[in-house]
């Protein structure tokens, strides 16, 4: 049955080599209902902490909850993906590119589960690279020299902070080696949480630092942030969704492992570290998200944010640790709905700046309004889930510094700014007579050509599929604010319990 | 023990490879500086072998040997062909003050390496002063050089670093581990590569 | 045209259900007195209470929606083309009548934030760039008072550990009173908060605008009543004291921008503010009685901001539909351009002028009715002899009658330039009578203000269950009478029906005799112009000239910025033409708002270059400071 | 207050008495004034002539009048004879002493100036808009010291009502200079000031002359003039009747102020009733005074006078809260 969590996508990923792109869009669908059952089949039946495949991934409560994020997530967008193949298609865009967007994007699940799942922290860094890797050239899938620089910048920066993240592991094996020898269970994530009080304490706090900054980087924490909003910005729309609603998240997996290991040690600096870090990343991007001009830029910012405030949930501690698990999958549906929406504003007017966009309240109405309803969510507004994990995590900041919490509203207050204001000058803006006027002027010129253009740049224009994934994902995350199903609701607590190191491994 | 002076050579000259590498503007010859690099990191590591008579090391240098010393190099230089680059042109800082700047690094490391390294833990006695210098070294190479070569070059320094670092420390890590780390670090390799070519072609045209 | 029908279908049935479903809360809560329902979910439940206070507001809310329902049903036909209106509306107006039966925060939260969010998607309904700019602003300024209210929400859960308002009597310290009353007033358009109302109201389709300023801003009222009597602790009556004084000024500032405007819905919403400032006197005066324990002080206030909030919420509603029947009809808000619209809509003139009296308190009407009460209770604040009351409430009363005497000014100048004199232009030749169903909408607010205004006595005995609830204590029905603070005895008296009869009488009286002995020949004649033969329909004095004598005395408020453009000619001697433009500045706005803008976009700006650098070289660099720090603070950490 | 027949008749009696003796208070003013500056002047009772003529005459009717140009000169009347109905003079209870609160009577003198200007904006006449413009220019300056000075007079008496509030002085004052009995709630000071605040403030509501001329017609000048320009016929002369009216009313509030005497019984009403005219043309005469030693002022002048009766009937304010 666990199994299956990586036989899936392997099969996935095999298939997507030989079969044509409209079959594998078709097989995607299948394969992507299949992982998504499977995970919620382990997710209703879950009790304990199990281990599967020789030891080498186990399933907890945490990477649980990053699971069923991940499959849900991946689940719309494959359907969001079965239209968004065939509009480009249509657009004409050849389809040897997109076998190799169906490629790379099973790679990509791929080892992004594998990472998830992973017992052994050693796999778990081969898989979080190759995510790196297998993300890299969907990032430059435009072939576009923003979108190369930003893939130069995104593998660079990774690397090199997956590196200190290896490092960080090093320096745990080295620790757990005193205990288990030189073997894989050092690695082992569930044997070194058996052995914590027996490990060197500043040797596991060393570890924790390198594996913040390193896989900090990859999570998009300031200020090593730098290449996450390009990066998420240049891919294809659900290739982005992906990269901001998941994989974020399994980067954080690695850090949230360090911390637990840490925190059954007996040593509590590291929340120091995790509240620093997402105060500061929250505060970097309320005071750029003003200054962006690309709406996709826009919301790469705002998941920075929102990582942010993950982290700084998990740092308080207490009951901010459920807002932000219940964050990191509020967030990805969040988000994912975001760069949906977007992508179809993309696709059809293949611009990116915001003040080239106008009106799209008239020429997209069920887009636009997801993406306006969507940034209310993305802000913690309430009519939608999101609303829970924040009012949850500024329980624990307020509970632990009431100034903290107001800073932290404050510099909330300025990403909503940023993100509302810009997304809003993109639903509204009628024309004025005066550009009415030139417009039809214009249009006697070059009748045939605006005309084309008129025809094309609406909502009509794209697969159907396009537009009501969006809208279910919102509608999704509106209902969960009124109803999370208990079962998740108890992997959540037990995860919460489990991180605060009250679950026996 | 005779082993662990010998590597300490090794270590010694890894160092005096990064410092060069700082000194000189030219990629061919960072390239074959890595290669060489690498080898006395595989050295390192073999000793190690010898010392510990771990069969994880011997197979950790077989691979360290087959992908940093063969693959990753020779990888880069075909690219580097392809793209007709010969010099490193464009710094932010001048070479002389670089090496001054490595050497005060090394220092510095030094002085964190005995914070926190109790003597006689690692193989070797100043082997983790070197691998952090290396580290820094590499970072600083990153970070000052404007070009794309460097930037893979100093990234693969770090790399080394932590390698360093790691079979400093322990005997190695297990092997899958290990192959599974230099296999995404030949690929990532490869991803850079692929990128310079296409980053290349886009500027060009 | 086969493209409309549909969208009429729309129209009618978002309006009827809005009518049926405001109905339906009524009965519902005039059913369920006190009872309270709790839908359950997995992580939160959701409750409902039917509190006396949540009863007063549902009937308020639904009874002002009824009638804009209604009002809509005809008038929203201009807004056919896009039937989102209606949908939005019907959702806007649902959110707040279950907005003030939520018994616990999430609820409340939700709820609040749903109000909110469909206000501003109404608000921003006509889609142009003007509709952006007051959306954002309001939708902003909305989102940091919520954000203020979450807070002080968070705060009482952490003191009292539980989402139901059940458990937070008495549990709200200075703090969270600060913070939600921050947040609320934001809601409310009080005075340092108020930028995003002269905005937003106006943009806003006009049954929308009465909606929002009769009934979305005194939603702001409902939370600061609740978290000052329910929640409060009862400490800190220099609370109460900062709220009677940004109360009064908040009065002044309002009304004396209202005067200035020329735009019919702008000087309404500006109006809105005066209001919305002298419920916040009244609540202040009552807060601190309630602290300083002098009980019949805090009944009375309590009696006077409950009677304000409705009669300004039906009088308001009332005029906003006015105005709206007016841009229908004219096509232009601007009140330079009307003149004489009397003549052309007489029904709609009267019911307009009868709404223009009672908000501003003129007296047989109910908007004096709540002013009395505020005076009356001012001057018992005197009577308590507190040192630093009474010097508040002087200062209180001289700026309240300055801003009723400045009411009078407005709406004399909005009724006198819009309504009378002749048409200035040809949008005020053009005006029709509106339609029956659009009168009817106007009319029932404005029926109620005179019924409350004439016979007030069933309404104060039911707010009296209002007042219990809130304060312990009710103010006695009949006779009208403020209570001596000190030795319970009644200190003034107003019989608003034996003054209504008096009048009669006397009018009738009056009017009779001058039948009987004074000469009834009428001649209708031209206006006399100095013996002019005056064709220039401008010639009449304008709205801007009307105020401009009372705005030079209070210069001070404004920030005025007038000029007069001579068009350079050729001929030397002669002007052709000269252009005199003003533009009235909002103080805060200039002063407050748009330098912390500007220092905002300044920072980010230097911020955004310094982090966000396109160059990688100095991202890696980012990168290992970062790591090197965290590694100094490690090496302090193992110290 | 039980109300029994003796004092409904004699508050009827009270009420008409002034209401007939309003004109010859006006006309008495112009008169003095006249003789001052060496006219022979006009008839004292030349107003009720005026009035009666008026009467009689037709009414020209703007053809932009609407119903307001028909209504207003009546609920302006009406608003101040209600006002009277309120008010005491010679006689402790007035016919609507019960609910005569002083709130009330200021916002129903507002009232009168609402419609008013309506009246005058009615027509579409330029000089209308100019009246009702300066009209409001003055209330709104003048209205908030009228509400200090009642709400002075309230806080000093602790009475609400303007029937209680001149009992009130009158009883203190009996109490303290007649029988000698020491009271601290009882001051001349106050009322004093009260009484030149109230000076200031009737000469703006009334068109006196530093504020305004009432004998002019000069466009440039008129302030309450301008706003009944267009009235003929009755709706003049009732409007007349009605600025005559406010006079009375003012001059009588201020002689209450000063030297309250008020009938508590039937026997007294001959005493109060010679008092009260006494007082009412010692006033009269203070108001003409006023008017021939000064210019007329520029318009915007008036705020300087205006605040000093203001800040007069603050200071006033603060000295009565002394007593609590």
């Amino acid at each position: 049955m666990y199994e299956l969590i990586l036989i899936l996508p392997a099969v996935a990923l095999i298939i997507s080599i030989f079969a044509d792109v409209l079959w594998m869009s078709y097989l995607q669908l299948v394969i992507s209902v299949l992982i998504f059952s499977t995970v919620i089949t382990i997710a209703m039946t879950f009790s304990n902490i199990t281990v599967f495949l020789g030891s080498f991934f186990f399933i907890d409560y945490i990477n649980l909850v990053i699971l069923i994020t991940v499959s849900t997530l991946e689940m719309f967008v494959a359907f969001y993906s079965f239209g968004y193949v065939r509009t480009e298609i249509a657009s004409g865009i050849s389809k040897r590119k997109f076998k190799f967007y169906y490629f790379w994007k099973n790679l990509f699940v791929l080892s992004m589960m594998i990472s998830i799942v992973s017992n052994n922290l050693g796999i778990y860094w081969t898989g979080l690279e190759a995510t790196t890797l297998a993300t890299a050239l969907l990032v430059s899938f435009n072939r576009t020299k923003e979108s190369f620089e930003a893939t130069w910048k995104y593998v660079i920066m990774c690397s090199v902070g997956i590196a200190i993240g290896l490092f960080a592991i090093v320096v745990l094996y080295f620790t757990t080696s005193q205990v288990y020898g030189e073997s894989l269970q050092s690695l082992s994530f569930v044997s070194i949480m058996r052995a914590s009080s027996e490990l060197d304490k500043n040797f596991l706090m060393l570890a924790f630092i390198l594996a913040l900054v390193g896989f900090g980087t990859k999570v998009g924490f300031a200020p090593m942030h730098n290449w996450l909003p390009d990066a998420h910005s240049q891919g294809p729309s659900p290739v982005s969704a992906l990269l901001s609603g998941v994989l974020l998240n399994t980067a954080l997996l690695g850090i949230l492992r360090f911390y637990q290991i840490n925190w059954a040690a007996g040593i509590y600096y590291p929340r120091y570290f995790l509240i620093g870090f997402g105060f500061l990343t929250i505060m970097v991007s309320a005071l750029s998200i003003i200054k962006q001009t690309d709406y996709k830029r826009l919301f790469a910012f705002s998941s920075m944010e929102n990582m942010g405030i993950i982290a700084l949930g998990f740092g308080i501690g207490g009951i901010a640790i459920i807002g932000s698990l219940l964050q990191i999958f509020f967030h990805a549906l969040n988000k994912g709905l975001l760069f949906l929406s977007s992508g179809n504003v993309l696709a059809v007017t293949h611009e990116r700046k915001i003040e080239k966009i106008k009106n799209l309240s008239n020429n997209f109405p069920i887009t636009s309004l997801v993406l306006l309803f969507g940034v209310m969510g993305i802000s913690g507004m309430p009519p939608f889930a999101m609303f829970l994990g924040e009012i949850y995590i500024m329980t624990g900041v307020f509970r632990s510094n009431i100034l903290l919490g107001f800073l932290v509203f404050i510099l909330l207050i300025f990403i909503f700014i940023g993100l509302f204001g810009k997304v809003l000058k993109m639903y509204t803006g009628n024309m004025d007579n005066a550009e009415r006027m030139n417009e039809l002027q214009s249009e006697k010129v070059t009748h045939r050509g605006i005309n084309d253009n008129k025809r094309k740049k609406t909502e009509g224009s794209v697969h159907p599929f396009m537009i009501y994934v969006p809208l279910i994902l919102l509608l999704v995350s509106s209902l969960l604010l009124f109803y999370v199903p208990p079962q998740f609701l108890n992997i959540v607590k037990s995860a919460s319990y489990e991180f605060q190191g009250r679950i026996i491994f | 023990m005779i082993m662990e002076k010998i590597a300490e050579l090794f270590i010694i000259l890894i160092l005096v490879s990064v410092v060069l590498n700082v000194s000189s503007p030219f990629l061919k010859f960072a390239i074959k500086l890595y290669s060489f690099q690498s080898l006395m990191l595989a050295f390192y590591i073999f000793m190690g072998a010898i010392h510990f008579n771990s069969i994880n090391l011997y197979g950790s240098f077989a691979i360290t040997v087959i992908f940093k010393v063969i693959l990753i190099p020779y990888f880069l230089f075909k690219t580097l062909k392809r793209v007709k680059m010969d010099k490193e042109i464009d710094m932010y800082i001048g070479i002389p003050e670089a090496v001054v700047f490595a050497g005060s690094l090394t220092l510095l490391s030094n002085l964190i390496a005995q914070k926190i390294i109790k003597i006689g833990l690692t193989f070797g006695s100043f082997v983790f002063t070197i691998a952090l210098a290396t580290f820094l070294i590499g970072a600083m190479l990153m970070i000052t050089r404007k070009t794309l070569f460097s930037q893979i070059i100093g990234f693969l320094t770090i790399d080394n670093a932590i390698f360093l670092a790691g079979n400093s420390i322990t005997h190695g890590m297990p092997l899958l581990v290990e192959l599974g780390v230099l296999f995404d670090l030949f690929v990532s390799i490869l991803i850079l590569s692929i990128l310079i070519l296409n980053l290349r072609r886009n500027v060009a045209s | 045209m086969t493209h409309d029908k549909p969208n009429i279908i729309y129209r009618h049935f978002f309006s009827y259900l809005s009518i049926l479903s405001a109905a339906f809360f009524t009965f519902l809560s005039l059913y369920n007195y006190n009872n309270e329902f709790i839908l359950q979910s997995s992580l939160v439940d959701f409750s409902f209470k039917f509190s006396p206070f949540s009863i007063l507001f549902v009937i308020f809310i639904s009874l002002i929606s009824i009638f804009i329902s209604i009002f809509s049903v005809k008038y929203g036909e201009k807004y056919d083309k896009r039937p989102s209106l209606f949908i939005y509306a019907f959702f806007f107006i649902l959110s707040m009548v279950i907005l003030v039966i939520s018994n616990d925060m999430l609820t409340f939260l939700i709820f609040w934030e749903l109000m909110s969010i469909f206000s501003f998607l109404l608000v921003i309904y006509e889609g142009n760039e003007e509709a952006r700019k007051a959306g954002f602003l309001y939708f902003l300024m909305t989102h940091i008072g919520t954000v203020l209210i979450t807070a002080s929400f968070i705060m009482l859960y952490l003191k009292t550990s539980s989402f139901s308002f059940d458990y937070y009597k008495g549990a709200a310290g200075i703090i969270i009173l600060a913070a939600a009353i921050t947040g609320f007033s934001i809601k409310a358009g009080i005075m340092p908060f108020h930028t995003w109302l002269p905005y937003a109201h106006p943009v806003a389709p006009a049954n929308i605008s009465a909606a929002m300023s009769g009934i979305m801003v005194n939603m702001a009222i409902y939370g600061i009543l609740k978290f000052l009597f329910v929640f409060s602790s009862g400490s800190g009556s220099f609370l109460g004291i900062i709220l009677l004084i940004i109360g009064a000024l908040s009065g002044l500032f309002g009304i004396m921008y209202a005067m200035a405007q020329k735009d019919i819905k702008k000087l309404l919403a500006f109006s809105t503010i005066e209001n919305m400032g002298i419920i916040f006197m009244g609540i202040g005066l009552s807060y601190w009685a309630l602290v300083e324990n002098f009980k019949s002080l805090e009944y009375l206030a309590m009696l006077a901001v409950l009677l304000h909030i409705v009669s300004h919420g039906l009088s308001k509603s009332s005029l906003f539909m006015g105005s709206g029947l007016i841009d229908k009809y004219t096509h232009t808000r601007n009140m330079e351009k009307l003149g004489g619209l009397s003549k052309k809509m007489g029904q709609l003139s009267v019911l307009f002028l009868i709404g223009v009296m009672s908000i501003s308190a003129m007296p047989p009407l109910s908007g004096f009715l709540s002013e009395w009460y505020l005076y009356i209770s001012l001057i018992s604040s005197v009577f308590t002899g507190n040192l630093y009351m009474v010097y508040f409430s002087i200062i209180a009363i001289a700026l309240l009658s300055l801003t009723g005497a400045a009411a009078g000014a407005t709406f004399t100048k909005l009724f006198g330039i819009t309504f009378l004199g002749r048409p200035r232009t040809e949008n005020a030749e053009i005006a029709v009578e509106p339609h029956i169903i659009e009168r009817i909408g106007i009319a029932l607010p404005v029926l109620l203000c005179i019924f409350i205004g004439i016979y007030p006595y069933k309404i104060i005995a039911s707010l009296n269950a209002v007042i219990f609830y809130l304060t312990g204590g009710t103010v006695s029905p009949y006779p009208l009478s403020a209570v001596h603070i000190i030795n319970a005895r009644p200190f003034s008296l107003y019989l608003p029906a034996l003054v209504i009869i008096a009048f009669a009488a006397i009018l009738s009286i009056v009017i009779f005799y001058l039948k009987i002995y004074s000469s009834n020949k009428k001649r209708i004649f031209e206006t006399w112009a100095c013996g002019l033969d005056e064709k220039n329909l401008k010639a009449q004095y304008s709205g801007g000239g009307f105020s401009s004598s009372i705005m030079k005395v209070f210069s001070s408020f404004y920030s005025s910025v007038s000029e007069i453009n001579f068009e350079k000619d050729v001929k030397k001697y002669f002007r052709s033409k000269s252009v005199y433009t003003e533009e009235i500045n909002d103080i805060f706005e200039k002063y407050i708002y748009i330098p912390i803008e500007k220092l905002y976009l300044k920072v980010s700006e230097i911020f955004n270059k310094m982090v966000n650098s396109e160059n990688i070289n100095i991202s890696l660099g980012y990168l290992f400071l970062s790591l090197i720090t965290c590694f100094i603070l490690y090496i302090f950490i193992i110290k | 207050m039980n109300y029994n027949a003796e004092h409904l008749a004699l508050g009827c009696i009270q009420f008409f008495i002034i209401v007939l003796l309003a004109p010859f208070f006006a006309g008495f003013i112009h008169k003095l004034k006249q003789r001052a500056r060496g006219q022979k002047g006009i008839n004292i009772l030349q107003f009720y002539i005026n009035f009666n003529k008026l009467l009689k005459k037709e009414v020209v009717l703007s053809k932009d009048a609407t119903l307001i140009s028909s209504l207003a000169p009546y609920i302006v009347f009406v608003s101040y004879l209600l006002i009277l109905l309120m008010l005491p003079a010679f006689y402790r209870y007035s016919l609507l002493g019960v609910s005569s609160d002083v709130i009330l009577i200021a916002y129903s003198l507002a009232l009168a100036t609402f419609f008013m200007t309506l009246y005058a904006m009615d027509q579409g006449s330029a000089f209308g808009g100019l009246g009702a413009s300066r009209e409001w220019f003055l209330t709104v300056l003048s209205e908030p010291s009228l509400i200090f000075i009642f709400i002075s007079l309230a806080i000093y008496t602790k009475q609400g009502r303007i029937t209680d509030i001149f009992y009130f002085i009158q009883n203190g004052a009996e109490n303290a200079f007649l029988s000698g009995a020491h009271s601290s709630s009882v001051s001349i000071a106050i009322p004093f000031l009260l009484f030149i605040s109230l000076f200031i403030v009737s000469i703006s509501e009334n068109a006196r002359i530093p504020i305004d001329n009432p004998e002019t017609h000069l466009e440039l000048t008129m302030f309450h003039e301008a706003n009944i320009l267009e009235a003929s016929g009755k709706h003049l002369g009732i409007y007349e009747y009605g600025s005559y009216l406010k006079l009375t009313i003012f001059l009588t509030i201020m002689s209450l102020i000063l030297f309250p005497y008020m009938a508590v019984n039937i026997y007294q009403v001959p005493l109060a009733l010679t008092t009260y005219f006494i007082k009412m043309i010692i006033l009269c005469g203070l108001i003409a005074g006023v008017e021939i030693v000064n210019p007329k002022m520029r318009v915007f002048r008036a705020p300087n006078v205006l605040s000093v009766s203001f800040i007069l009937s603050l200071i006033a304010m603060i000295l009565s809260i002394r007593g609590f």
